[in-house]
């Protein structure tokens, strides 16, 4: 790392003579620390899904919910300092709010999308604050039908059909790319998440985890963001557990189940 | 041809008098003290397995019947309904206070919801505000429910900020006609025990005829919804009112003396 | 501002027991606030009729020298004593004849029957309404204090010395919480054949 | 809603040739009812109030109780009682810093500081003020029953005995007699009579008949009676149907 | 009647421009029903008289005789309604005299409307005009500006709107005397409950075509007064007073009798013209 | 403690991600002395070890109650604690008034958190100094979370902060499954072993520094102090340090614990330094 030392990583909005900022790099790299987070945007809306790495088994589970909602429309999934994304979560709220505020009508998830990842942004560019440590996986569905962004600690944004973040994002993505986007519909993602969530976990790091998905979905859930039944969640579960021992049969010890 | 926008779409100020132009002018410090667009009653009252309350689709302007298709009934939450008489335009800005409410008791998706009494209370203290701003939202508006313990609410609040509970509560004139004749039915909460939903909803529909009757504000179509203790809410819409009685003026004549 | 009828102040209550009546009034004559008298009896006897005039001073003096001018001319007429039934009429029609230009005043008869010895007493708004009561009535600025009082004390069938506590009792009790009366009072207990009068010891405030 | 039987009834005469333009203000006061009453004995102290709820000619509510028990280990009952929406306002603020006092602090607030927190929060809208009636009551620091009475803007006052609200010009004078026994004298010596205690068994019975007897004269009186004691055991409450008409 | 008398008017205008209101009258908030059934037609009303909140009277009567078969109830300012009724009440009983008719109940209406109409609305009187005659039973109501409604049913008062709840909801075209009664109790009722300004009992009248009207005082009485938790009869000599004069009552006709102070007791003579 | 150039405030990240500033004010919890909290299904206990700062001084406060259903115990900077619990009560009291609702446990749980993370992402701030136990019981059940300065929230079924927390941990870790079904009695007992694992060696509970609060169905918040306590410590029976009474691989588990701890937490610190780096940088 050509960074250390040269003192142009000491302080957010500084760049680097090669034109780098170093601290938002930095923020990555706590992105990178953190349990996998994936989006696909399917036929009719939205799936999220999250591997929540169980640090205790005090932890109660299922309590501590990573997935959030932004508005009723709206779900967002993230990987990072979790403080963090509850900020920027909170900012989305506050942004959607005045919205309805003011029209009178649910906010478009590419205007939220823009927003918040102008805040982001706006973290990038003073010495008295320092970026967001997340990346952020928001949407939903609005009058324009679904939406899936990325917003990087940068403030970067794009949209995605499929979006990873976090540990195990590059298995993600490339499970990703496999699957018929975005003709997939709302059920068949998620059963997909729950796969990709489980390939993407490493079991030689982290012992245990949690998977949590939501959906945003026209016909599902009549276009709200809502945590996907017990039932499908438990389905979607043991079909990725079944095909992820089918996988790892050889090259990995299945002994936390 | 008129050439004043303003007067556009207007009733006739030769039929209705004139615009109240005090209301356009208004200036940033003066504020609404006059009602344009108004519902009249709302009626409510406990049974056995929850509250049923009722208004009807009316949206009057002063003496004008102006829209016929007022829905003045809102569900809040999941198991919450809030009637509104009075002020259209303050109902629906309380509507759309109401809906961000819910959404951000959403947001946590924790299994902590709003109930009635919690939505009682959050327009109580928004309606005691703005009367204490000297600037109130003109409506009278009940709140249907649940309590905490998981028995009937139902409750009452003002433009004034008063608040009050009863078995049985009427907003406008519904509280001089229908009042009578739910109370009849449940005097205290122990008589909605005794009460099933079969005859409540009777007593309501036959109160919304005695309305339409005597109340010059009021129509024949209405809107009924049921909160059931087991967390249903149901709305009955465009009800009619059944069994109406006016063949009897035929056998009156002239207002004392006239001949039959 | 205060109503006419509050301007000079003053109070009255009569109430029934076992045959017998007590009539009582405060002894206050102010100006709004202003204490002027503390010697202005508002109970008039005509005949074995007794009425309580209170409200505006000069009414209070106008009506009891119209009705002392009335129930002599009856005298004169029917050669008869009048009885208080009669009498109550004679006041109601008083008042209504100023339907529309009214004396201010809150009338309060009492007396006993002298052919049935029933005990008689009853009230009048300011246009002569007549209020028949078998208890008691009540009238003048303490009016509110007197109902409370009189409901809470009164019982029937009270014997005339029973009666007397009572209604006393209720008096000063009332008229000490009425800024407007007060300053002594009179008490009148008539039985078929005899009037006991008592002057009472009262705050003189 | 009322001014409808107003018209009717008690301006038969209106002027109708009054040229001004009708004015709708906005008043934002009203009166919804409503008598309460206080007495305070040896150990313990009363607060009483009907529970009838009404506007105008009208009867809101049955029973919406309207005596209040502050939250503590030695708890404190109020009611306000005259425009409802200022009552219940001022009660339920009155709580929250009765609350806070005891995390500031770490003691229960005493009731003479009540009392004077009570005249402060009602003296704090001497222009805009709360159109109630205030009674408070509970026990001092001696344990001996306490009734504070305040006017709308802070005025107030320890008392042996108080009555507040629509009727409390017809109980006040009873209770001057009953429990000061004002303008009684001893038969035996004629001198005054001195007030002693009451029992609280005394004292609850007066405060049904005082109740009884008003609602009998004052129409917007009645349906029922909720008494609130206090004793160093804490909160006691009891019920009696009054009449309904 | 002889009129109005207007001598005081001045004097109170002044005082009314001087800024002190004209006081009230009692003016009653009340209950008043009537309803027709087949062969008659029966009134009610409720007995409380108010003055302000204030319970003038609990048990007055507002039901008024106007001839053997015509009753009427009264709502509005007590004071007229009394003598509003007492007044046409006499002219009707002349004009029956004249005639040696039963006086008709439009009769009855035609001289109250005329009388109300002349004062414009002063005299507060709001009516319930009930009877039977010749042509039949007869209901009616007034308004105090002299204008006059039929019904089969009628409600009036402050409680007006909680009895016509009850009829509206409960009142069919053909009932029985008994059916007609019960329904006019219930409206009574619906009022004593609900409207503050109507209490205490239920006064009825039933007028049935070739029968002498029957007055029910107090049909209903609903709101008797509980007994008191204590007495609070005083011992004697509670109360200290400062003189005493005892007179026994005065002898007819003995007018100059005030000047003597007599102690003794001792019942008086009737006299016995009265007898 | 190494420095570099990374720690000196919480808006700066490390080349690997990490804020030391924060991980610093981590540290300040260790400093203080053991809290412990545990829920079973119908209640929820927090207990405490107080300390006071010489022998003749009082003993710090601990357990805070925050709202009848609602309390708190800290670990760490006690000032800290007291804004923190202020600001709960403020909640509390506005969720109260505005709703006619008990805040749930969860909601004001978060506030915290929120509230805390924004000093960690704003120049001229210092994170909190303090670890708290949040413990509730609201209409869907007894919880218990636990607050760190980095703004993280978590809800646990037992948890423990403070120092020598990671006996305490063990203790829990060996015990919860049994948790679920306890009385209030047996909760409050198991949570006084798993705070008497945390007294150093010579030391043991007494009424002078042990804290007990407690909430649950039907039971409002109910915090023991002093002679209080006195009933407990009796049921609980042996109330000194279990240390001698530890087998090995416990005393390993501890010896790693002891690493992480970079300064020895003598009872007689209450308001412990930050080693290392003072925080004279605050505002």
């Amino acid at each position: 790392m050509t960074s250390i030392g040269t003192g142009y990583d000491l302080s957010n909005s500084v760049f680097s003579p090669d034109g780098r900022n170093f601290q938002v790099e930095y923020a990555s790299k706590a992105v990178e620390a953190d349990g996998t987070a994936i989006g696909i945007r399917c036929a009719d809306g939205v799936v999220f899904a999250v591997e929540k790495i169980v640090s205790s088994k005090l932890l109660v589970p299922g309590a501590n919910k990573k997935i959030q909602t932004i508005d009723k429309h709206v779900g967002v999934a993230y990987s990072g300092l979790t403080p963090d994304g509850r900020h920027l979560v909170d900012r989305g709220r506050s942004e959607s709010y005045s919205w309805r505020g003011l029209y009178k009508s649910p906010i478009g998830v590419p205007i939220l999308a823009d927003r918040l990842s102008g805040y982001v942004q706006a973290y990038t560019c003073y010495s008295s604050v320092r970026p967001f440590g997340v990346s952020v996986i928001v949407g939903g569905v609005d009058k324009s039908g679904p939406h899936l962004y990325t917003i990087e600690p940068s403030g970067a944004f794009w949209g995605y059909m499929g979006a990873a973040t976090g540990k195990g994002r590059q298995a993600a993505k490339s499970e990703l790319e496999k699957l018929d986007l975005p003709n997939i519909s709302a059920r068949d993602a998620v059963k997909a998440a729950a796969k990709i969530i489980y390939i993407a976990h490493d079991d030689s790091k982290d012992k245990d985890f949690e998977l949590e998905i939501s959906w945003v979905s026209t016909s599902e859930t009549g276009g709200d963001h809502q945590f996907v039944p017990k039932d499908l969640l438990d389905e979607a579960e043991r079909l990725a557990k079944a095909e992820d021992d089918d996988d790892d049969d050889d090259d990995d010890e299945m002994d936390e189940d | 041809m008129d050439h004043m926008p303003e007067n556009w779409g207007r009733p006739r100020s030769d039929v209705y008098g004139s615009y109240q132009h005090a209301i356009h002018s208004a200036g940033p410090q003066s504020h609404t003290q006059v009602p344009s667009i108004t519902g009249t009653s709302v009626i409510a009252m406990k049974f056995n397995n929850g509250v049923i309350l009722a208004a009807d689709n009316l949206g009057s302007y002063g003496s004008l019947a102006r829209f016929t298709d007022q829905e003045r009934l809102i569900k809040v939450g999941k198991e919450t309904v809030v009637g509104f008489s009075g002020d259209a335009s303050d109902m629906q800005y309380l509507e759309s206070m109401l809906e961000r409410l819910i959404i951000e008791d959403n947001y946590e998706q924790d299994g902590h919801n709003f109930r009635a009494p919690h939505i009682y209370e959050y327009l109580s203290r928004v309606m005691y505000n703005r009367r204490s701003k000297v600037d109130p939202l003109w409506n009278a508006i009940l709140v249907a429910g649940k309590k905490d313990d998981g028995s009937p609410f139902l409750g009452y609040v003002d433009l004034l900020g008063i608040t009050y509970s009863s078995p049985c509560i009427a907003t406008g004139y519904g509280a001089y006609l229908a009042i009578p004749l739910l109370r009849k039915l449940v005097s205290e909460d122990e008589d909605a025990k005794n009460v099933t939903e079969e005859q409540a909803r009777a007593a309501i529909d036959e109160s919304m005829k005695v309305l339409f009757y005597r109340d010059a504000r009021s129509l024949d179509k209405y809107t009924v919804a049921t909160v059931t203790l087991d967390g249903n809410v149901k709305f009955d819409k465009d009800v009619r009112c059944q069994n109406m009685n006016w063949r009897f003026a035929e056998g009156i004549r002239g207002y004392g003396t006239q001949k039959q | 501002m205060s109503d006419p009828s509050s301007i000079n102040g003053g109070s009255i209550v009569a109430m029934a027991g076992k045959d017998c009546v007590a009539i009582a009034c405060d002894m206050r004559l102010g100006m709004q606030a202003l204490t002027v008298s503390n010697d202005f009896p508002k109970i008039f006897q005509y005949n074995n009729s007794f009425i309580g005039l209170t409200g505006l001073g000069t009414d209070v003096t106008t009506l009891s020298e119209v009705f002392r001018y009335k129930v002599n001319m009856y005298n004169l007429r029917e050669e008869r004593d009048i009885e208080p039934e009669t009498f109550a009429n004679l006041v109601s029609t008083t008042l209504y004849e100023k339907r529309f230009g009214p004396y201010f005043v809150g009338p309060v008869v009492a007396g006993i029957n002298s052919k049935s010895g029933k005990p008689y007493i009853c009230g009048f708004d300011l246009i002569g309404c007549i209020n028949f009561a078998k208890d008691f009535v009540v009238g003048g600025t303490s009016s509110h204090q007197l109902f409370g009082m009189c409901e809470s004390l009164w019982e029937p069938d009270l014997e005339p010395e029973d009666l007397f506590e009572t209604i006393s009792q209720a008096l000063m009790n009332a008229q000490d919480r009425d800024a407007l009366s007060g300053w002594g009072g009179i008490v009148y207990v008539i039985t078929k054949d005899k009037i006991v009068k008592r002057l009472l010891k009262t705050r003189q405030d | 809603m009322n001014t409808m039987f107003a018209e009717q009834f008690n301006e038969p005469a209106t002027n109708h040739s009054t040229a001004a333009p009708i004015e709708h203000r906005f008043n934002p006061y009203s009166d919804n009812g409503g008598t309460i009453l206080a007495i305070s004995g040896a150990d313990y102290a009363v607060l009483a109030g009907d529970t009838r709820h009404i506007s105008g000619y009208s009867i809101n509510s049955r029973f919406q109780p309207r005596v209040h028990t502050l939250p503590g280990e030695k708890p404190l009952i109020v009611s306000a009682n005259g425009f409802s929406a200022d009552g219940e306002t001022l009660v339920r603020r009155l709580a929250q810093r009765v609350e806070w006092y005891s995390y500031n602090h770490n003691k229960p607030l005493s009731a003479k500081s009540c009392a004077r927190l009570i005249q402060t929060m009602l003296y704090g809208k001497r222009m805009f003020p709360y159109y109630v009636a205030t009674i408070l009551a509970g026990l001092d620091e001696n344990g001996r029953g306490a009734v504070y009475s305040f006017d709308p803007v802070g005025s107030y006052e320890r008392e042996q005995c108080r009555a507040g609200g629509a009727a409390a010009s017809l109980i006040m004078p009873f209770l001057d007699n009953q429990v000061n026994l004002k303008n009684q004298v001893d038969p035996a010596t004629g001198e005054p009579k001195i007030a002693t205690d009451l029992s609280l068994e005394d004292t609850v019975k007066l405060v049904k008949d005082a109740f009884s007897s008003a609602t009998e004269r004052h129409i917007q009186v009645g349906d029922y009676l909720e008494i609130k004691i206090v004793t160093k055991d804490g909160v006691s409450v009891e019920y009696f149907p009054l009449k309904r008409d | 009647m002889v009129g109005f008398s207007f001598d005081n008017y001045q004097r109170n205008q002044f005082l009314t421009a001087k800024g002190y209101p004209v006081p009230t009258a009692t003016a009653t908030g009340t209950t008043i029903v009537g309803c027709r059934f087949d062969g008659g037609v029966v009134i009610a009303a409720d007995t409380r008289a108010t003055e302000g909140d204030i319970v003038a009277d609990k048990n007055c009567e507002k039901l008024h005789r106007m001839s053997p078969s015509i009753w009427c109830a009264g709502a509005g300012t007590a004071a007229d309604c009394e003598f509003v009724t007492q007044l046409i009440s006499s002219t009707l009983e002349l004009h029956s005299m004249s005639t040696g008719r039963a006086p008709r109940v439009v009769t009855c209406l035609t001289l109250l409307k005329q009388h109300l109409f002349k004062y414009q609305g002063h005299i507060g009187a709001y009516l319930i005009v009930a009877g039977t005659d010749p042509t039949g039973p007869k209901l009616f109501s007034i308004h105090a500006h002299g204008s006059t409604d039929v019904g089969y049913y009628l409600s009036l008062g402050s409680g007006s709107m909680a009895a016509m709840a009850t009829l509206e909801s409960k009142w069919k075209k053909s009932m029985t005397k008994q059916e007609a009664m019960e329904l006019c109790a219930e409206a009574i009722e619906a009022g004593i409950w609900n409207d503050l300004g109507s209490g205490s009992n239920v006064d009825m009248c039933v007028m049935e075509v070739d029968k002498p009207a029957v007055l029910y005082r107090n049909y209903r009485t609903p709101n008797e007064r509980s007994t008191k938790e204590k007495s609070y009869v005083f011992a004697r000599g509670t109360t200290a007073y400062m003189s005493e004069r005892v007179r026994p009552t005065v002898k007819p006709l003995a007018y100059d009798i005030f000047e003597e102070t007599v102690s003794s007791t001792g019942g008086g003579e009737s006299m016995e013209i009265d007898g | 403690m190494f420095r570099n150039s990374y720690d000196n405030d919480s808006i700066t990240y490390s080349p690997t991600g990490r804020l030391f500033q924060v991980e610093y004010a981590l540290e300040a919890i260790k400093q203080g002395s053991a809290s412990v909290g545990l829920v079973s299904k119908t209640h929820v206990v927090i207990v405490a070890l107080k300390r006071n700062a010489e022998e003749l001084g009082s003993y710090q406060k601990k357990i805070i109650r925050i709202d009848n259903h609602l309390g708190i115990a800290l670990a760490g900077l006690a000032p800290d604690a007291r804004v923190l619990s202020n600001f709960m009560r403020q909640q509390a009291m506005t969720s109260k008034m505005v709703y006619n609702k008990p805040i749930p446990v969860a909601r004001v749980a978060h506030e915290i958190g929120d509230k805390a993370q924004k000093n960690t992402q704003t120049y001229g701030r210092r994170p909190y100094g303090v670890g708290l136990l949040v413990a509730g019981y609201d209409e869907t059940g007894p919880h218990l979370f636990e607050f760190l300065p980095s703004g993280t929230v978590l809800e646990y079924f037992g948890a423990a902060i403070g120092a020598r927390s990671q006996s305490a941990r063990t203790y829990l870790e060996r015990n919860f499954e049994s948790f679920p079904d306890c009385t209030a009695e047996e909760l409050v007992l198991h949570g006084l072993r798993a705070l008497r694992d945390t007294l150093a060696q010579d030391k043991e509970l007494l009424i002078q520094n042990t804290s007990i609060g407690l909430v649950g169905l039907d039971t409002p918040f109910k915090l023991y102090d002093n002679e209080d306590v006195g009933e407990w410590l009796e049921k609980l029976g042996d109330v000194g340090s279990s240390r001698g009474r530890r087998q090995a691989e416990e005393a390993e588990a501890e010896a790693a614990a002891a690493a992480e701890t970079s300064a020895p937490a003598d009872e007689d610190i209450p308001v412990p330094d930050v080693p290392a780096e003072p925080i004279e940088t605050d505002d």
